[in-house]
């Protein structure tokens, strides 16, 4: 029987191993709003990893802003500008 | 000992507080003037305010001020040594001219309320980060420091140039500071204590447990070690040492004159203050940095040492080719922090104190001169732009002639940055190629000398330009330029007094860096830290 | 080609990690798991947030993170704010001279998105305000606190704004003068509670120090600890409301800079001005 | 009837991995696309689902404080999913 | 002002009720700054929620809100369920997808949310559009049984309308 | 023998330092203004769950986690406190974290004015583009 010790930590890692995953595809996007969803998965992510390292005041605070206000203030600025790096290629 | 000292405490609070009210009243006042009185009121106060504190500080030593009655680790503290006081002091008084200037520059631009709100957030930002005696606490007030920065750069929001320079500035700013909080977590968890007093004692003596903040956890020097590296990549990016300077002679000039002169004679001295904090106060020649097995902090020290030549020298070099008079001030304060930087350097183990203690006090000297002098630069070119309606040079030509006393004041405060001898700029450098020498250094002794030389080309390009060469086109008679042409005229006074004080200046400065950076200063540092847990500590 | 290439990069890192993890468990480096007790500072935190048994070294709030953040470190969070005021009044001046002017005889309802969304936010409204407040309010007590309450109340702001458009906003009285004026008086009122213990205390002649709030062995005064039967943390419970409003407004300030129309901007910077 | 903690404790080691599979394939779904609304629709799955584990996995961790958590995060991702629909609906985002 | 007073009471007693559930605890205090909160939240959102407020005050309007949850949540909701399970546990899957247009009759704005989202939440058709001049919802249906307008309603939404009218109209 | 908490516990720590390395490349490398902010966010981001993940405790035993720091009886005996501080996590991390956060989204909205402004005055926001507008 696994303990729910290595069960949690496990879910850490594997939260970690996600939003490596998260990161790296939202940094190296080319289509702006795309990446800037990603980074909304990876901070669903951390979102998690505040939650069961016991911070749960950082993710009250957290969430909106990388979940809510981030987002919100890049579309915005991507709205206003343009949406793929490097110029309206694709 | 009573509840600490009010001005020292309630500076940076109440300042920002006072920042705070200004859009509001934007909204409501529309008259220019009061703007100007009352950011010149307040930096008046603020520098009366410091002053008084270096008064106290010189008398009975550091001051500590405990925020919300908590011992330090548990709560925030406020140290003022004699360094940060004198710091202070010079911050506040600059910025007074600087304030009094901008009546004059700001005039006939929109927004001022903005301004003046960023401006004192700026000062806040600078007595902040000189007082603060917390690490964390540090980072934040380097943080509302780059805000107003990046904020006032971008200020003329019309020019491609000054937007394009503040992004630049910021987005890297903003990762470097990141880094530092990085540094800092580092830090907790290793030392677990933020406060700069507590690391002091705990990277010196090896077994010991601090009031409230107790003792170690894992491998402490290897975390300095990390912590320190990064630390000092954010502090060398505040004050642009090479090769982090890339961002300054783009951003510097595009700001507004009176902010130009702040960020290049003011916020570049804060990188050099925290790196004295870092390598002297709390990872100082006796600490975890340097025992045997791992000389980490001479191998840092090296390095700040050879960046801080080879900043010297590029910003020497490039001044040459400069044809914009602000880009060429920008380039020159490139050199001179990489001055400052070679003499804070000079503390590897093998030095004998004298020589570390001289070098810090020609460091600390020629920060002063800098400032002072290259805000009067930046706030003379400025006149000149004004009567020229230019920054390139040879659209500048002859324009000093308009403005005869500026000119004057323009060229104290070049030959105080070339280093001329009745001037202040002489003595420092003179102080750090003793220093070098004394430390069994002739090469890098010589190379100060080269560096001075090879700046007096740039100096004498921009003097020539604006005097001696005959004007393109006849300029207008310059209207209105009194109140800036007395605030250059009082900084050369200054300067002036600086190099005739210089043998009382450079005792009183030696003692400064005693009581602050060497032995017995950081013993005292201590020492006002633990008697307030005492006072303040529960029965 | 260059996604193969991609691919083999993220596959690399994920086992170079897998790898370090490996070796670090084995015992490679210092230390692999978290330490069983915490920091000795924290310790202190922890027994003095709370402590009915030291009521002269308490913070008097349940809520270590919130004591700490408004009463232990209580410096941090002033700046903190004005950091982001300072920010707000940074993207103010470069926005400077740019006013909401709804077109001529505007149809709101042209305007926004369907129908059914908009019914719907006008009753969320009410709800997201309600459940933020309690945030904010619950702030000494439980998770939360003025920031976190002001970041959720934002969002009212923001899906009115986005959902019914600017012009419904501005017109409803969601206006950059007056969020400014909000923003303000909840920093002065923040600066203000920052400060009343110590002009309480030089006016009854004892010792205080800024930014104190339960009464200390070395000054002996202090804001009342308790509201109603409930910890109320002395001045916790004032900076959180100040905290909420001043966060809220600064939020709505920004939204409503971002949501100008583009023309409208265009035509105000080339009318000329902001040169050297 | 009380529940015991034993039964707390295997509930949490059964449901766990579940949940934990099921969050990886909405991330794999949400990171592989193709397109723009699946993405969002994966997010929103994973948070919405994310939101009701986060009050189960509250009980486990004896924290009921923790529960306010899970309707913020539902709330954020609901304010997500309007602005990512308003952006690709509209030409400025406040109009 | 006044108008505005009694426009507040309905959003005031909702944001009292979530700022008590949120908080989860019920002492003084909570009381005490539920009831400020509300008071402020009501005044702030009465334009933007109550079109006519006179409305709020007919109890058999809530009573009817009451009766259309319980009869929604265990009547239709259950049949759209057992319906659309049906048809994908059977192996031929009898589908016939398509989209339909579907009038309706309501005034208010709340009537018309009603009945969208109870189309959208049953299994089986969702609402993609609505033109509010026109007054027609397009709605996806799983298997499509009639083309013309009355007969759609007559299917899908004549409940829900119903309902919806008595509630808010 | 490898201790299987620790591995997974280590693989957290490690793919946090990675995704420092991915977003600190995202600053450096990436030519888009925009795809540097949000390159930035998630750096701040990451630097925030590492100062968390230093303020966590080990569990006191296999289904025994750590608590919030937050005490949630208000008339505690001195059981209760001892048992709080047995089983609390570090609440300064967090404190720290809270502002934080609230600093890094502050430097981040002002550059993202900062970039549309940019945008206007160039029509761009490629760093290699504004460097070849500016000669």
């Amino acid at each position: 029987m696994i303990s729910p010790e290595t069960l949690v930590f496990g879910v850490l890692a594997a939260l970690g191993l996600i939003s490596m995953v998260a990161t790296f595809m939202a940094v190296l996007e080319r289509d702006l709003l795309k990446a800037v969803l990603f980074s909304a998965v990876q901070s669903t992510a951390y979102a998690f990893m505040f939650y069961i390292l016991m911070a749960p005041d950082i993710l009250l605070v957290y969430v909106p802003v990388a979940v809510g206000l981030y987002p919100a203030v890049i579309l915005f600025l991507i709205k206003k500008t343009e949406r793929f790096e490097g110029g309206e290629e694709e | 000992m009573e509840a600490g000292i009010l001005t020292i405490g309630a500076l940076a609070p109440i300042l920002v507080v006072l920042a705070f009210i200004l859009p509001l009243l934007g909204i409501f006042i529309k008259r220019k003037v009061f703007f100007h009185a009352y950011a010149v009121v307040v930096t008046a106060l603020i520098a009366a305010a410091t002053t008084y504190n270096l008064i106290v500080v010189w008398r009975e030593g550091p001051q500590l001020y405990a925020f919300g009655g908590w011992p330090p680790p548990l709560g925030i503290s406020y140290e003022v040594d004699a360094l940060g006081a004198v710091l202070g002091a010079l911050t506040a008084w600059v910025m007074l001219f600087i304030a009094i200037y901008s009546c004059w520059y700001m005039d006939k631009e929109t927004g001022i309320p903005y301004y003046y709100t960023l401006l004192l957030g700026l000062e806040a930002g600078l007595i902040g980060c000189i007082y603060t005696g917390d690490a964390f606490n540090l980072f934040v007030m380097l943080e509302v420091l780059s805000i107003s920065a990046y904020g006032l750069v971008g200020f003329h929001r019309g020019r491609a140039e000054a937007v394009e320079a503040a992004v630049k500035y910021g987005i890297i700013g903003a990762a470097a500071t990141t880094v530092y909080f990085i540094a800092l977590v580092f830090i907790y968890g290793s030392y677990g204590t933020l406060n700069m007093a507590d690391l002091a004692i705990k990277a010196r003596v090896m077994a010991v447990a601090t009031p409230f903040s107790g003792g170690y956890y894992g491998n402490i020097a290897v975390a300095a070690a990390l912590a320190v590296a990064l630390s000092l990549w954010v502090f060398t990016y505040k004050s642009a040492l090479f090769p982090n300077h890339f961002w300054l002679p783009d951003a510097h000039p595009e700001a507004p004159t009176p902010v130009s002169a702040a960020l290049s004679g003011l916020v570049v001295n804060i990188g050099a203050y925290t790196v004295m904090r870092f390598l002297y106060t709390m990872f100082g020649s006796n600490s975890v940095l340097t025992v045997a097995k791992y000389p980490f902090r001479d191998i840092i020290l090296w390095a700040l040492l050879i960046l801080g030549i080879v900043s010297g020298l590029v910003g020497a070099l490039m001044m040459i080719v400069q044809e914009d008079i602000k880009r060429l001030l920008a380039y020159s304060t490139v050199s001179h922090v990489g001055l400052v930087f070679m003499g804070l350097s000079l503390g590897f183990s093998t030095v004998p104190l004298a020589a570390t203690q001289e070098a810090l006090t020609a460091s600390l000297y020629h920060l002063i001169n800098h400032s002072v002098g290259k805000a009067l630069l930046f706030m003379a070119a400025g006149i000149f732009i004004g009567i020229a309606g230019t920054r390139k040079l040879d659209g500048l030509a002859g324009s000093g002639r308009k403005a005869p006393l500026a000119t004057a004041a323009f060229f104290i405060g070049f030959l105080q940055l070339m280093g001329l001898p009745p001037l202040g700029g002489f003595f420092s450098k003179f102080l750090l190629y003793s220093a070098f020498m004394e430390a069994g250094m002739p090469i890098v002794a010589v190379l100060v000398v080269i560096i001075s030389a090879i700046s007096v080309l740039g100096y004498a390009k921009a003097m020539y330009s604006v005097w001696f060469r005959p004007p393109a086109k006849e300029f207008k008679n310059p209207a209105g330029i009194t109140l800036p042409t007395a605030v250059v005229l009082f900084l050369a006074v200054v300067c002036v007094g600086l190099g005739i004080a210089a043998p009382y200046l450079t005792s009183a400065l030696s003692t400064t860096i005693a009581n602050s950076l060497m032995g017995k200063g950081v013993l005292s540092y201590i020492q006002a830290f633990l008697k307030t847990i005492n006072y303040l500590s529960p029965p | 080609m260059r996604r193969a290439y991609k691919y083999a990069v993220l596959t690399a890192m994920i086992v170079s990690t897998l790898a370090l993890a490996l070796a670090a468990s084995a015992g490679g480096l210092g230390y692999a798991l978290p330490f069983p007790a915490v920091r000795n500072l924290a310790y202190w935190y922890l027994r003095t947030t709370y402590n009915p048994f030291m009521p002269k070294f308490t913070a008097s709030a349940p809520e270590a993170v919130t004591a700490i953040v408004w009463d232990y470190r209580g410096l941090d969070t002033l700046f903190e704010t004005s950091v982001f005021f300072l920010a707000i009044i940074a993207s103010m001046a470069l926005m400077r001279g740019i006013e909401v002017r709804a077109p001529e005889s505007i149809n709101l309802s042209k305007y926004g998105m369907s129908a059914i969304v908009k019914t719907v936010t006008r009753i969320t409204v009410a709800i997201i305000l309600a459940a933020s407040a309690s945030i904010a309010l619950h702030g000494q007590l439980t998770p939360g606190g003025g920031f976190q309450g002001g970041a959720t109340a934002a969002v009212a702001p923001l899906v009115i704004i986005v959902i019914f458009s600017l012009y419904f906003a501005v017109g409803s009285g969601i206006k950059k003068k007056s969020m400014l004026t909000l923003r303000t008086l909840g920093l002065l009122g923040i600066g203000v509670t920052s400060f009343a213990v110590i002009v309480a205390g030089l006016i009854l002649g004892k010792a205080a120090y800024v930014f104190q709030n339960q009464p200390k062995e070395a000054a002996p005064i202090g804001l009342p600890s308790h509201i109603l039967g409930v910890p109320m943390g002395g001045t916790l419970l004032l900076f959180n409301i100040f905290e909420f409003l001043a966060v809220a407004a600064g939020f709505t300030i920004v939204f409503l800079l971002l949501s100008v129309p583009e023309e409208s901007v265009r035509k105000v910077l080339e009318g000329g001005e902001g040169h050297d | 009837m009380t529940v015991s903690e034993s039964e707390v404790i295997t509930f949490i080691i059964i449901t766990l991995p579940i949940y934990m599979a099921a969050f990886t394939l909405y991330a794999v779904r949400a990171l592989k696309g193709p397109t723009i609304p699946d993405t969002v629709l994966a997010i929103d799955a994973m948070t919405y689902d994310l939101a009701a584990f986060l009050v189960v996995l509250a009980i486990f961790f004896r924290s009921p404080i923790l529960i306010p958590t899970a309707i913020v995060l539902a709330l954020w991702v609901y304010a997500l999913d309007i602005y990512v629909a308003k952006y690709l609906e509209s030409k400025e985002m406040g109009e | 002002m006044a108008d505005r007073l009694v426009k507040a009471v309905g959003p005031a007693v909702l944001a009292f009720i979530t700022y008590i559930i949120f908080s989860g605890s019920v002492t003084p205090y909570d009381l005490v700054t539920a009831t400020v909160v509300a008071v402020i939240v009501g005044l702030l959102v009465a334009n933007l929620m109550i079109h006519n407020p006179r409305k709020l005050l007919q109890v058999q309007r809530l009573g009817w809100l009451i009766v259309y949850a319980i009869r929604y949540f265990f009547i239709d909701e259950v049949k759209a369920h057992l319906d659309v399970m049906s048809r994908i546990v059977r192996p031929s899957m009898p589908i016939n997808p398509g989209i339909v247009r579907v009038p309706y009759y309501v005034e208010s704005d709340y009537a018309m949310t009603t009945i969208a989202n109870s189309i959208t939440n049953t299994p089986g058709t969702v609402v993609v559009d609505l033109d509010t001049e026109r007054k027609i919802f397009y709605v996806h249906w799983i298997n499509v049984k009639a083309l013309e307008a009355e007969r759609t309603r007559k299917e899908i939404s004549e409940v829900f309308e119903r309902f919806a009218k008595r509630i808010f109209d | 023998m490898i201790d299987v908490n620790a591995f997974l516990f280590s693989v957290l720590v490690f793919s946090l330092i990675m995704n420092l390395g991915i977003s600190l490349y995202g600053i450096f490398w990436r030519p888009s203004l925009v795809k540097k902010i949000i390159a930035l966010t998630i750096l701040g981001d990451t630097a925030n769950v590492l100062a968390i993940v230093v303020g966590y405790r080990a569990w006191i035993a296999p289904n025994r986690p750590p608590i919030p720091p937050v005490l949630t009886t208000w008339k505690p005996t001195a059981a209760d406190l001892s048992k709080f501080s047995s089983l609390a996590v570090d609440p300064l991390p967090q404190a720290l974290v809270l502002t934080a956060v609230v600093i890094g989204l502050a430097v981040t909205v002002f550059l993202v004015f900062l970039t549309i402004q940019v945008y206007r005055l160039h029509g761009t926001t490629d760093v290699r583009k504004i460097a070849k507008l500016k000669g």
